[in-house]
């Protein structure tokens, strides 16, 4: 889960990080004794909002209505911007990144740090990203901390104060499970302080159950995508009109393949997971209904899952909703003969294969 | 032969009381697992499917001689899970259980390496070897004996691919899941090793995702290998940012695309089928 | 560094370990208000002080005065009691043990547990204690907890509130950097709660720096002892008259085990360690001069230790402190020639081997 | 040959600008030990004898392959030290320092340990092998290259033996101070049975000291060896529950004194001197 710039910066704040002054408003008139000049940003969980224009200056009330007016309701990467963050406006001496990620690749976490911030890391010639990664079973040591100080050629006085800004992000990204925690850019002011001039925090979906305070947080999702988290489905909401559940990540991304290739469009990814409960399969259906496809593939491989129960589910979804988007069906696996058994009672139409499937479906929505 | 487990290979289940667990021990023992023990926080003393159940893994491995366990704990029991089980000088442990948060995973990785002990996932169907051993959640039946060995980082995906090797008439040597999360233990590159070194296996399919690197990373392995190698890569048409069903496939600041996969792949001449039922048509030519 | 009960339970109390009430008193006078019936103890810093009569029991101030009148003063294996905690009588229903210590031979700590409290562990058969080691790269897990509960038959409602002490004890023994925490008996009352009746803690003298509230504990140490601790010199009072100095733990263990062989007795250890500073060695030898001994036998083998400038430094002590006090000297090594000058200058008796020094200083004591 | 070091053995000295560092870097290449570089933070760039400095470990591993470090950094930063070290790869680790708090001292085990590394130490004189190669702050001219391996935990008290050795004409294989602390790394076993497989080791010497039960467990591993070892015990005549100038040396609860070691000793054959200077008069009969 991304936190929005002003929700990762008062987490940080609580574990001692130094923020700029700010104020989060969706009204121009909150911010009206705000001590000016201050940057007006827009809060939207996407990159590169400063080139969209989604960051303005203001020396005054008036300047800050101006940019504000233009600021709200902008669209950023398809991200509609609903609230603002005023912030006191620091004095830049340098600009520094500063990040702890977790490492696939490794197992590992990563710390990376450049004198280059306020860019996009991505940008930054690896030669100039100092990079360390730690093991969990001792954490953060101080030799990382000193030799990051002397890879970015800091002064000893700045060395010491960036240490305690590792420390304080690597606090906060350990115990509030971040699989991201990131500053950039890093502030170190004229008057020799550093500021987390923005702050980027992923939380592992994982591990929300250790932090219910973020439960109820705007997570900028699609509401049917919110409806199906809170069932525990993973439902993705895509560009197309076409609707495709199967058993399994995999194999639903799979099923999406090769609908796409055979020039169908998915608009929803719905993976029922390894469950053959009729309700849970009806839930499920349910959610694809209020996503109104026009027609939707339904692939199941029954393993371990057996494929009639799952087929009665969704028979029993169809009839008490009444829906009447065509069903194309792939089945296969346990209990397959009694499953396409209910599937054609229920009106479904049937395939044999994937591709079939998709093949199907392509016509029916065309016809 | 096989990949790290055989016939002898003694499992523990921890968390076998549970539906699950008392399901997946049925089928252990009908497909022939030397299943000895299982464990359950305050059920020792009684038995599923005729297995004794403990109270500790320590004691389980004392009167059983157990040396692999398969978890199927809840995720936030898991690492305490894990932990007890490395403590107890378990080798392989074959991590079930999803949505294990990914400090606690990268803790048990790190852990188990210090252990000199193996683990299989998160967020794996198991590893099987048919005839031999399965230590896992898999359909037993779909699976037959042969010499095509398998690495995947998904569930229901290799059912079908399995399938299609199976009713094509070839066979598998070892199947095993290496987890749909971003930290996992044993990774494309170590089962590789492993299957190169494994007399059994003839031809290797990977089965991949979008997300991470692994595809990239095993694709630069593969001219190291005198074996075949095979793959697929689900997630093609998946957009960015989105997370698809598995904690580990995600397109992130554009990273981990099924494009650079599948490039990689064929870069080293591995043979990337667009369907799954394309792998054995590849695989025999 | 040995703790005190009441410091113990002092500390333990500080991470949330349930203690009885209690007051320390040097006087009988300062417990008049205390409520009644009490337990009086003898707070010394040896084991075994019930059976020696050091703990006794008052249902009145009247009682309890009595009771402090012979307890206070008392020696209890060598030591004087200056101080008697006064504690309230607790109900008890079960005495369990508890304790956390480093195993030096797994090289890990070691948590031990019994339901047989209140007498010495070392009485209680094997199989009636658990034991688990934990790796300090993960620390205390749920599992050993788990796992002890069960061991000790406890009822679910005991294990979990027992799981909460573990926990306090383990903390308390990690952050202070305990060598040992044992809470023997751990008194389970009549009203099912747990509670600490003794506590013994050994924090490691090696990271008192990293607790430097503990700097000026009473240590129960000679006088000269702590004299030498804070010089860093390693010095230890022994029952006998003969000084002996030497450079390096284990060789000043030899040279006391050879003198003992030749029948003389050893009544100061005194290692010297790795210096060869004159001004360090002067040091060593005011704390020996003040420990009088009736002989001193300096041993040196000088490796990377120069021979000539620990004689220099011993020649200047003598004539400083004008000490008459007969020292035979056994030198070998570094510049060992040159230091033969010097101690024979200074009056010293000179000797070729351990044995030779050993039988000297026993002659000369007899003479 | 020897053990755990060899001519080839490449050395870093973390703490090298300092008094010892400097005093024992001359000596050890005095001695023709391959010191490769040295580590002192702040102090990268500059050079002790010849030897470049550098500010961190992994550097200095980078630009000179060195596989050992010797730890001479005083006791509150050595954890750290010792972590950055075997994060750099460091296979060998000779931990000079005194008085590390135990519970640091842990951790460095454990973590060595996760990394497949060896500690020598902490407290420790170091490791020589006559000839080959000296890591450590022991007076190199009271060795002779010869055919007895010592194991000790003593640090003067080990040349007092060397000398008395060195005097009588016999030689040293290796000679090794395994340390005088509670907590250390390689113990008097895991020196036996290196000792064991090493041509040029042909008798064993261990010196102990009272204590725990260092001795009494190596008195129980000696049967299974074909070497013929010797033992001295120091600290016959000290008093309960005093802290022999080492951490190490207490008689503490009752345990740990000179007479179960020697009685542990003498049930297995091994001859035990009463003298430092007995020793060499035992090996040659």
């Amino acid at each position: 889960m991304k936190l929005f710039e002003f929700k990762a910066k008062e987490l940080l704040s609580k574990y001692g990080m130094p923020v700029p002054k700010g104020v989060v408003a969706s009204t121009a008139n909150i911010v009206k004794d705000f001590p000016y000049p201050a940057a007006i940003k827009a809060q939207v969980l996407a990159g590169g909002r400063g080139k969209a224009g989604g960051i303005k200056f203001a020396n005054s009330f008036d300047e800050a209505k101006g940019a504000f007016d233009q600021i709200i309701g902008m669209n950023i990467k398809g991200y509609e911007v609903k609230q603002v963050l005023v912030e006191e406006k620091l004095d830049i001496a340098k600009e520094l990144y500063l990040s702890f990620t977790i490492d696939r690749r490794v197992g590992t976490t990563l710390l990376m740090a450049s004198t280059e911030g306020g860019v996009d890391i991505e940008s930054v010639p690896d030669e100039k990203i100092f990079k360390a990664h730690m093991s969990p079973l001792i954490g953060l040591q101080p030799f990382i901390i000193r030799n990051l100080t002397k890879a970015l050629e800091l002064t000893k006085e700045e060395g010491k104060k960036l240490g305690q800004i590792v420390r304080v992000l690597y606090n906060a990204y350990e115990k509030e499970d971040a699989e991201l925690a990131e500053i950039n850019p890093l502030v170190l002011t004229e008057e020799g302080n550093f500021v987390a001039g923005d702050a980027k925090i992923t939380l592992d979906d994982n591990a929300l159950y250790r932090h219910p305070e973020y439960k109820d947080m705007d997570r900028n999702l699609d509401p049917l995508e919110i409806e199906a988290k809170k069932k525990g489905i993973a439902f993705v909401k895509l560009d197309g009109d076409i609707g495709v559940i199967a058993n399994g990540a995999g194999l639903t991304m799979a099923t999406l393949d090769v609908l796409n290739a055979k020039g169908g469009k998915g608009g929803v990814f719905l993976d029922l997971g390894g469950t053959d409960d009729p309700q849970r399969v009806k839930e499920a259906f349910y959610l694809m209904e209020m996503a109104k496809p026009s027609v939707i593939l339904l692939n199941i491989f029954g393993g371990i899952t057996k494929c009639d129960t799952v087929a009665l589910g969704v028979k029993e979804a169809l009839e008490e909703k009444k829906m009447d988007i065509p069903v194309v069906a792939r089945i296969k696996g346990l209990h397959e003969k009694e499953a396409k058994e209910i599937l054609k009672d229920a009106g479904m139409i049937p395939a044999n294969t994937i591709s079939e499937a998709a093949e199907e479906v392509v016509r029916v929505r065309g016809a | 032969m096989s990949i790290l487990v055989n016939q002898n290979t003694k499992v523990i289940i921890q968390g076998i009381t549970g539906h699950q667990g008392t399901f997946h021990a049925k089928a252990m023992l009908d497909f022939g697992t030397k299943v000895v023990g299982g464990v359950t926080p305050g059920k020792g003393g009684s038995e599923v499917h005729g297995v004794p159940v403990f109270d500790g893994v320590r004691e389980s491995v004392e009167e059983t001689g157990a040396n692999a366990s398969m978890v199927l704990v809840p995720a936030p029991f898991a690492m305490d899970a894990c932990f007890e089980a490395l403590d107890a000088g378990i080798e392989l442990l074959v991590l079930i259980t999803e949505r294990i948060p990914f400090h606690d995973a990268m803790r048990i990785m790190s852990y188990a390496k210090s252990k000199d002990a193996h683990v299989i996932g998160p967020n794996t169907p198991g590893i099987i070897s048919p005839g031999l051993c399965k230590i896992g959640i898999m359909p037993s039946h779909i699976f037959k004996k042969g010499n095509v060995g398998i690495l995947s980082r998904s569930g229901t995906l290799t059912y079908e691919i399995v399938s299609w090797i199976t009713e094509s008439g070839l066979g598998q040597s070892t199947c095993m899941g290496i987890g749909g999360d971003p930290i996992i233990g044993i990774t494309f590159i170590d089962g590789m090793e492993l299957m190169e070194e494994d007399d059994d296996t003839e031809a290797v399919v990977l089965v991949g995702e979008i997300g991470g690197t692994a595809e990239e990373d095993a694709a630069e392995y593969v001219p190291s290998m005198k074996k075949k190698v095979y793959a697929y890569i689900a997630g093609q048409t998946a957009p960015a940012e989105k997370r698809m069903g598995h904690a580990g496939a995600i397109i992130s600041r554009g990273k981990g695309t099924a494009e650079s996969k599948i490039k990689a792949f064929d870069k080293v001449g591995v043979p990337v089928a667009s369907l799954p039922s394309d792998i054995p048509k590849l695989i025999t030519g």
